[in-house]
């Protein structure tokens, strides 16, 4: 990819790419991508269709779930694992919720074909953030006691016992947000900010779909900003549907 | 006659005082949201950075960018606030939450419980509940008192992986309200014309008055 | 003080106090105390006022800086000392940036009266966001190899040398903002933000002078919220000069 | 004929290539912020969660809400954007950081500087240096070659207690530009006037062309 790490600016060099194909291009095999979204909010549907359609391979997907379980089908990391296109993920959850839903996601891993990090939610946005924040490690008393914590290093500080946690670093994130600035300011509405920020942080390059035109520096007070423009380096507007992804009314309405 | 799941929400609703920081999981607990409190008022924290929600949006007035932790559309009410994960899990690890209410497949004696992974699976779905377990002030269970197959759920040990040690403050079924003991079980409420004999019957270690 | 810890609710329960005093009133001796503040946005001087007035004793009080190198001088952490309250400091600087400027505190420093631990400022404002997100502790590679590190845990991880560091956990926050609602969401204005919002987190009790009228719940989008009400616990409004402090152009504009 | 302080930071502000998020430091630094860049465009942070301010307000305009490092009331450009102090280290720790700009007591042939602590202090003032010189992926300092008395700033070892190990990238003082080497001090620049012999006879290691 073009970008050095962390590279970016205010505003005269230009972030905003043509279109979905041009957004992730470049897009390397072996990439470890993060991926926004939580339920449909802040998914990034249309990067991840692109990402099909680019066929970068062996990669390493990180999100809170792999997707697939609802109905209509939206773009998920599930479609890139069916598409041979996924090495390792690392969610939150590698199975449905509920066990009557089988995520498409679940034979391949069952079978051997894909691999698998389960980390607990807490724990992985804040293995993002650290990542981000170059604090290498941390303690935390999540998963302390159970499967998860098996033959890992604990310690006990201040009379509880508590496991140690390595940051997360990601190559590429791909997210959705409501508005950004040409400078690269985000934001995002409701619960769409979910992981974002802190994908933001952990990575090197940030490719963000956006709902709303792109809006020109300083469009955005800068109070009002919540994640900042020097962390991203390519926008691309989502045009209306058909040609561009909108979140749909859930059939199965629970995650 | 047993409680249903609603009857099951209330009674661990009115459990809940005022002021309190509840965070609800995802399946039976989010029914709780529903539950009128009267004078009572408590702040619904949603793990995905939700703070201050309300019930569950009626149909066609959805606001697709806004779920709780089930993904399902809900509503905020005047005072909410919107945080990123690590933020929201701040509040969560950081011992903010007065409650937790989690579905469970099994609870144990011990306070032991396990929610995320199945028999024979590979894999699991943590979500959350790690952390909420690991850190709410209380642990509140919503689960049926048997499996399908009539299995008891309260156990002695959980025999699933468990999802924290003693952790749970309470456990809610169909047939009543029970506190872990380190033993087994104390009845704190009956589900109408359920017997201690009955729930005895349906439970794999000692129950209490 | 009557809350129990991060105790909080949305809008019925009122959070508004009448006045400074009342703001500040049942800070028990001994207790730890984060003062919100970076030059001069975001210090709360009133409620700092106040507590001199209050006279809880003992005190250990962390911020940036102790304040006093500056004319005017304002309410700050050394005037806190020369009234016999302070025990301890926690800052990231415990004399002036200029070698010809003496802080207030430094003379009680030098005699031993007050104890101090000065920390980086990224690490003091990590410690502080650590004991509100419940991480115990967590590594950096601040302060390696320096006199600070003396003594202390360090490991190597990726190669690097990296020093464990604790959380700071705070019993009251004394914060200004620029807006609140009636639930206790806050918005800074500008670098006034700087702190507070972790300071927020790793206490207690957060009390804050508000700048504008407090608004009613709601009236702040809940996108545009900074440190969430469930946070806060006291809220009170400060009155236009001269019964309420304000900032006011520096004398000397270095920090 | 030395380099002013405003030579100084113009010299150091030719280094800065386009699109580099540059920190400025208290003191001497902060002139930086006013050395026009002509075609190439830095973003400015300061360490208290300001990203891309501009020049210093004109007495009367300040905005007191708005301060940089050194507590001076600057301007926002359009794209600005506020973070909070944990956010704004993240930031600096992350590495995103292309250069830091500090003024110093010392500079070390083997990369160490000390700028937090006086001869005989028993505090100092640490700031955000350390986490500053610790991550940012090149380090500068400003400082002027000798002390009130003459004697030398840039040393073999440093003497006062140091900010950081082996992390200086380049120094300006009014005599020139310089680079650690390790054994010494290699000239990247030399202030008008002033000779290699001049330099060499106020440095207290070896410096090379």
């Amino acid at each position: 990819m073009a970008e050095r790490d962390g590279d970016g600016s205010m505003t005269r060099r230009n972030k905003v790419v043509a279109d979905f194909d041009a957004a992730v291009a470049g897009i390397p095999d072996g990439a470890t991508i993060a991926f926004g979204g939580f339920a449909q909010p802040g998914v990034p549907f249309n990067l991840i269709a692109a990402l099909g359609r680019q066929g970068a391979k062996r990669l390493t997907c990180i999100a809170n779930t792999t997707g697939g379980a609802h109905k209509p089908r939206m773009p998920d990391i599930g479609m890139l694992v069916e598409n041979g296109q996924v090495a390792k993920v690392v969610c939150s959850f590698t199975a449905a919720t509920r066990a009557s839903d089988m995520l498409p996601f679940t034979p391949y891993y069952e079978r051997g074909e894909v691999e698998a990090e389960i980390v607990p939610q807490g724990t992985l946005a804040e293995r993002l953030r650290a990542a981000g924040a170059g604090i290498p490690a941390f303690y935390t008393p999540t998963a302390v006691g159970t499967e998860l914590a098996e033959g890992r290093e604990t310690r006990v500080i201040n009379g509880r016992e508590v496991l140690l946690e390595y940051a997360l670093p990601v190559d590429v994130a791909l997210l959705r947000a409501h508005q950004a600035d040409e400078a690269g300011n985000l934001r995002f509405r409701r619960s769409q900010r979910n992981f974002a920020p802190l994908m933001a942080m952990a990575a090197k390059t940030v490719i963000v779909e956006v709902e709303e035109p792109i809006l020109p520096a300083g469009a955005i007070d800068p109070d009002d900003v919540h994640t900042p423009g020097i962390l991203v380096q390519r926008l691309v507007a989502i045009p209306p549907p058909p040609h561009g992804i909108w979140p749909v009314r859930r059939e199965v309405p629970a995650r | 006659m047993s409680w249903t799941r609603m009857q099951m929400a209330e009674r661990l609703a009115r459990e809940f005082e005022d002021g309190w920081i509840v965070n609800l999981g995802v399946g039976m607990p989010t029914l709780i949201a529903d539950v009128p409190l009267g004078d009572r008022e408590v702040v619904f924290h949603s793990e995905n950075g939700v703070i201050g929600y309300g019930p569950v949006t009626p149909p066609g007035q959805e606001d697709l960018h806004l779920v709780n932790a089930g993904g399902q559309n809900v509503t905020l009410l005047p005072g909410a606030a919107i945080v990123h994960h690590a933020d929201s899990f701040a509040l969560i690890r950081g011992g903010r939450m007065d409650v937790t209410v989690m579905g469970a497949y099994e609870a144990a004696a011990n306070g032991d419980f396990a929610n995320w992974k199945v028999k024979g699976a590979k894999g699991g779905g943590i979500g959350g509940a790690m952390d909420l377990a690991a850190s709410a002030k209380r642990v509140f269970l919503m689960l049926e008192h048997r499996t399908r197959d009539g299995s008891p759920r309260l156990l002695p040990r959980c025999t699933l992986p468990i999802t924290a040690r003693g952790v749970v403050t309470l456990v809610a079924t169909d047939l009543g309200l029970f506190a872990p003991t380190g033993e087994g079980f104390a009845v704190r409420d009956l589900a109408p014309g359920v017997t201690l004999d009955e729930v005895r019957a349906a439970t794999a270690c000692p129950v209490t008055e």
